[in-house]
């Protein structure tokens, strides 16, 4: 199975849990729930970024998704809190 | 239709009349304006909004495109600051026109309802001594779930 | 809370800064403004409204009286014009400010719905070689029923 | 019965048809429908006016009221046909 390069984005609380807002890291996930399984790997801050999936949303490649979503082919995966706008 | 995301302030008052005067022929102007508020016992300073670029635009403009198929609207403007923020500031605006009145209130509480929970900002308010993220809210969650649409 | 029953034009625009500026610590503002709009293959070419001076302001005042017990609003604002007026020009704006989104935005349709069939204005739409006074829809009745308040 | 004067002021189209925007009678009505009755037998400008009622609306010192309402002490009675403002 090969590797993917992906650049993955954090923002809100999620990106000051991680320590960083962006990334690059090379992933064999085909899905964002074996991508974040990959990234709780990535040390304790990382743990403590994904320990609550349900308080998250992704979007891959700028698109709005489910945690069950591809991220084959992705170029761009972003983890955040629900948003606030408005 | 126009969608600025932008760290500058602007005025809600300016941008009606501009909007009103490029829309041409139409019966009715909404907007709808939202300002940084102080509240509580410890009273926020300012608000540090975080947005994600590469996405912002675009997620605003398919929600003003879901407005315009569901709703008879001649035109849209939406504006939303992201940077620092303070007291009495306008946050964002929508401006919707159209023939009749129903079609500009209901799109633009639609474009409300859907900038609040699905466009891709994030409040961060600061209080003397403390700062913390604004958690989205249930209230929100339903308000868009009311139009029970697939965006 | 204001109300300007006027002859005289006036800028949207302008009176959403001020009003926005005077009426302090507020999260959102809501405006609707109605425009003199052409339309079908014999246009508009102006609109005569004619008012009921003795009556408008008060009715107006009790509208927005009503408005205030219902919901959670900080401020409102009601322009109304009469007399002669012309296409692209300003009829009439309500405006409304509240700590949330929701107190405003149906504070301002309430208030339109009842100034569309309640309060005392008539509108005559001038076209060439014709003019003829508005009909009173049946969907703004409805629209005001809807509010099921006893008015 | 004693008789009571009012000022009765017409809009739009009721005015147009009356061909007057305000006057004083004397009436003997109790209700506004007692006195649409008296003021149709006033000419047949008055009748053209007043030939549907359903299309008419009635406001008894400035409140809106229904056609059978009371009119004893009103100093004025306005006509007029549905509102068309904002």
């Amino acid at each position: 199975m090969t590797s993917n390069q992906i650049d993955i984005v954090y923002f809100a609380w999620v990106r000051e849990r991680v320590g960083h807002p962006r990334e690059r890291i090379s992933s064999r996930a085909t899905t964002v729930m074996e991508l974040i399984d990959e990234l709780r790997l990535m040390g304790p801050e990382y743990e403590a970024a994904f320990a609550d999936i349900a308080a998250l949303r992704v979007a891959v490649d700028q698109q709005l998704v489910t945690f069950d979503a591809q991220v084959g082919e992705a170029s761009e995966v972003a983890f955040f809190p629900p948003m606030t706008g408005g | 239709m126009t969608v600025r995301i932008q760290s500058e302030p602007f005025d809600a008052g300016q941008e009606l009349s501009r909007f009103t005067t490029q829309t041409g022929n139409v019966g009715a102007v909404v907007t709808f304006t939202g300002i940084v508020r102080s509240d509580g016992d410890n009273p926020v300073t300012k608000l540090m909004i975080e947005h994600y670029p590469a996405m912002t635009e675009r997620a605003v403009a398919l929600m003003v495109d879901a407005a315009r198929e569901r709703w008879s609207v001649t035109d849209c403007l939406v504006i939303h600051r992201f940077g620092e923020l303070h007291i009495g500031e306008e946050i964002m605006m929508v401006a919707v026109s159209s023939a009749h009145r129903a079609d500009s209130f209901e799109a633009a509480q639609f474009l409300m309802d859907y900038l609040k929970s699905r466009a891709p900002f994030w409040k961060k308010e600061f209080r003397t001594g403390t700062a913390a993220w604004v958690d989205g809210k249930l209230e929100d969650e339903n308000a868009l779930r009311q139009w029970d649409s697939e965006l």
